[in-house]
């Protein structure tokens, strides 16, 4: 395998027979990430962005340059990265502050069928505005159909929100295609890219979307920090999505003004700590080399892929794609949380369930599916250890 | 922990041909339960005569292997039984799932008894508790009348 | 002194003549506390709630647990605790909820001069509903002057939110008597609880609020939660308020149901990490003891006030509070900021700014103030060390 | 660091006293400026005539001492300066003070060079720059006629 990052992962130290493959659910820490975060807490601890003394201005100088990392990182030189709580709360800026001052009634709000509940229920609140929802349908492989794209998008859609890649099925959305027609109508795109950022290269000034959402814990980075890239011209556009400290300019009894930049859009007392590992996390990937992890996790999946194909009684959610990091399938006639407590038992761990994309699940007729996905500290050995395990479950289950 | 505990035979046959399936043609009270975690979904009816017996009760839905035995497995047994000893036997299940107590003091017949233990082995499965329970919370809300879906991730 | 728990703290082994004065800003953290999310990295990740294996399944343990440590340590026992991304995101949630389905045109909402933004710009957002906020003013000391209260809860009052301890003076909010009126007119009351819970002790259940937030840097624990209890009857009442995965129970193309209980307000992956960190920031308060604590900290006040008081040209924010963890000043003649960067030189953490009260700051006529604020780790050298301080800052700038 | 580098008798000076303070009768230029980190806030005045002659300048507003003084000082060396001479002092202001540059290649009187290098202890203060550099960058804007106020947090 092309890379093995795997010692720089202190949980396949502690239980040496874990076989992580629920990375899309949220990826492992590297000794690198928990040592910053460490690090943080115990010698260069203070709030950011308040005080004038040398640990707040360190601390604030290590945040900001995360910010600066990050547009780096993924060529976001046309806009600036807010940092929020998750990929969820990103998504939900988007919604409300683009519904309250571009959406009216009867508009139109381009999503698909393979979204994540969290690239769906904060449009759907929306309807409340009588603004229509339309989905780009999934054909039976688990592909966006665009066959059709030119009439799904019509002069009432006011903005497309679309996930890079899917989380159910590891495709990537065909987005150049879809972005060139939304353009043509000057139609803003959001993309969420939760899946995307630490599986393959994003370049998001050549995507040219508007707002790109994604979550530093499915990057190996901590829990409670999400982004959220904006094209220059919203910050202004925008209204504040949440109030309070750090996003005003001036207070009095009457009136407000709101600062102006990512502050307008990061109120209250930031997690530092969670977004400086952010940095580290990047540092890691940069180190890395996404390229390397790519090649090493598609490897890891065709391998998955062909050893399942010889295997009987599998049904995979829509055709799996070799170029990825995950898939979902279901062993005919047994519940998928069934199976994953068989795997549990081999210390597998693998999630099952409808993965947040019920409109996908109801789509292929099934209530839950499992998935696979990988990571970088992933190697050929966990895909032996899952084949034997469904082995195990279908003699359990008396299923050939 | 031995998953043959868990996935008894007679587990396994339940879940597979689960018993008492279906809407009643006749029924006076039903409730929904739902699982989110597993996706395990159950719409209970029942038909409950003057004199508080449940003179029939069936179920629809779908869900796990646990999830759809345990309904079968219930609806089996509280069929012809009082609403005050199919509460009884609610506590009995709840106390058998989640502290292990055995079923001594429990009426029923060998084979219910036998029916009945047959889930016990959840009880080393913590994850999967919800699972079992959610029926009998069901049965709960359908003897209430309870409008609002049941949500076993919340009650557990 | 009380109690002596400052070695417990690393940085204070990393910097040893730091003196941090900013504890109402952000408190330093535990041992206990940085081990833990140590710990949790290392040796426990998993995203919680989300996955049937054992380690997504002890991880979702250990964070359920933690909202019942909190219940308990705040006898918070008539409703539930909702976690955020911080204190003000928990204001924002009430806010927006109640203004959605309980406030119209013409409602009033009242509020105090006292009122960190956090607990204002959520609520200033609601003026395009045209509805009316009203100030409960402070007085020349820097108290609330309760005398006309009946006067200001009129009848179109349809909630009151306060501060339970400003974060200016230091001072407790007569709460106990506001509440008494509102309830008496069946009015809600939403307490800002930010600067109470490390350094009083908050008794929900007796205090008989509807609402109570407060952030979990400021008590020991990791930056990125925050923390909302909310009455019982408000989980149904409310609308959800972000949207996104874990807060459904069933989503289709047309329609969506919403899960019940905290999950409806707990949208997308939680910071898990930093919510099991506020666990062992509550052992630690548990274990030194919040009655020690707050004695501590009102002698290191009452100390650093008595030695204010002997020295020329000092000029508090209101009249300071003996009984409280923190207190306000300013320097006649120099700038805020100007001490603070003397002060920084000594290696004495004191925030220069108008602590997110603008209001408070205008009706005294200053655009900034100093504000001291101790936590359990100082000591009354810290206090001395702060008063030389002083003295060489007017040396220099030639002051008295 | 040693603090009197950055609190020279001149900044204390210019602080306390600061010159053309108050609003211009005439002027055709003017811009606001503000620091929320300290709360600085300036208004700038400034007059230029055809030739492109700052003829007047004057300040109003309230900051920390390196705020106003260094308010205090540009109005008095921008004062009769050319807005193309103005733009170049400002270009060495933010060399000195970002970059630790000197001053050799700037064309002005020692008293001016003296004032204007009063300032440049603050390059030692990182945490202080945007106090420093808040005036010119208004300065900036009111020459361009920028009606938004600058914002030295975002800026710098
Ligand atoms: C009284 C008060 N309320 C609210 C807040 C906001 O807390 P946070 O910034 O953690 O959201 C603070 C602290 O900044 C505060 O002191
Ligand atoms: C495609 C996709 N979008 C959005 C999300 C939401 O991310 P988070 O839960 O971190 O907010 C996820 C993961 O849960 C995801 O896989």
């Amino acid at each position: 395998m092309s890379i093995s990052v795997t010692s720089q992962f202190p949980i396949f130290k502690k239980y040496k027979k874990l076989v992580y493959l629920d990375s899309a659910n949220s990826s492992q820490k590297p000794i690198s990430v928990i040592n910053a975060i460490d690090n943080f807490y115990r010698s260069k601890y203070s709030n950011i962005g308040r005080g004038v003394y040398t640990l707040a201005a360190n601390a604030t100088e290590d945040y900001e340059s995360t910010r600066s990392t990050l547009k780096e990182f993924l060529k976001a030189y046309n806009g600036d990265i807010i940092f929020t709580k998750n990929a969820t709360e990103s998504l939900n800026l988007v919604a409300k502050c683009f519904g309250e001052n571009f959406l009216n009634s009867g508009d139109e709000i381009l999503l698909s069928e393979l979204e994540h509940h969290s690239n769906y229920v904060p449009w759907h609140f929306l309807r409340k505005k009588k603004i229509m929802i339309k989905f780009i349908p999934v054909n039976k492989d688990g592909n966006l159909d665009i066959t059709n794209i030119k009439s799904l998008i019509t002069n009432k859609t006011k903005i497309i929100s679309l996930t890079h890649i899917s989380n159910v099925t590891g495709k990537k959305t065909p987005l150049k295609k879809i972005i060139e027609v939304a353009k043509s109508k000057n139609i803003p795109v959001c993309i969420d890219g939760t899946q995307a950022v630490a599986h393959t290269a994003v370049n998001i000034k050549e995507l040219d979307c508007d707002f790109y959402a994604f979550s530093g814990h499915k990057m190996y980075a901590a829990t409670g920090v999400g982004c959220l890239f904006m094209k220059d011209k919203w910050f202004e556009k925008f209204n504040p999505f949440l109030g309070g400290g750090g996003m005003i300019q001036d207070v009095d009894i009457k009136n407000i003004t709101f600062a102006n930049g990512v502050s307008k859009f990061e109120a209250g007392t930031m997690p530092a700590a969670e977004v400086i590992s952010l940095k580290f996390a990047i540092d890691f990937l940069k180190t890395t080399k996404i390229k390397n992890i790519e090649k090493h996790e598609n490897e890891l999946i065709s391998y998955a892929i062909s050893k399942f194909n010889k295997m009987k009684n599998i049904i995979f959610v829509g055709k799996p794609d070799k170029s990825s990091s995950l898939f979902s399938f279901n062993i005919k006639g047994i519940h998928a949380h069934d199976v994953s407590t068989v795997f549990d038992q081999d210390s597998i761990a693998v999630r099952a369930g409808h993965h947040c994309c019920q409109i996908l699940h109801k789509k292929f007729n099934i209530a839950s599916s499992l998935r696979v996905s990988v990571g970088v500290y992933n190697v050929k050995q966990d895909i032996d250890a899952l084949c034997e395990s469904i082995l195990k479950c279908k003699k359990l289950f008396k299923i050939q | 922990m031995d998953l043959t505990e868990l996935y008894q035979d007679l587990i396994l046959d339940h879940g597979q041909k689960p018993r008492n399936f279906g809407k009643l043609k006749l029924y006076n009270h039903d409730a929904k339960g739902h699982n989110p975690l597993c996706g395990d979904n159950i719409h209970l009816y029942l038909n409950l005569d003057k004199k508080g017996i449940v003179t029939d009760l069936s179920f629809e839905g779908s869900g796990c292997a646990i999830s759809v035995a345990s309904s079968s497995i219930m609806t089996e047994i509280v069929k012809n039984k009082s609403e005050k000893k199919a509460q009884e036997l609610l506590d009995a299940f709840f106390k058998m799932i989640k502290d292990n107590n055995d079923l001594k003091k429990i009426d029923l017949t060998e084979n219910e008894k036998i029916k009945f233990q047959s889930l016990s082995g959840v009880n080393k499965f913590p994850m999967r508790v919800k699972c079992a329970t959610l029926c009998w919370h069901t049965l709960k809300a359908a003897f209430d009348n309870q409008k609002q879906p049941i949500n076993s991730e919340v009650i557990d």
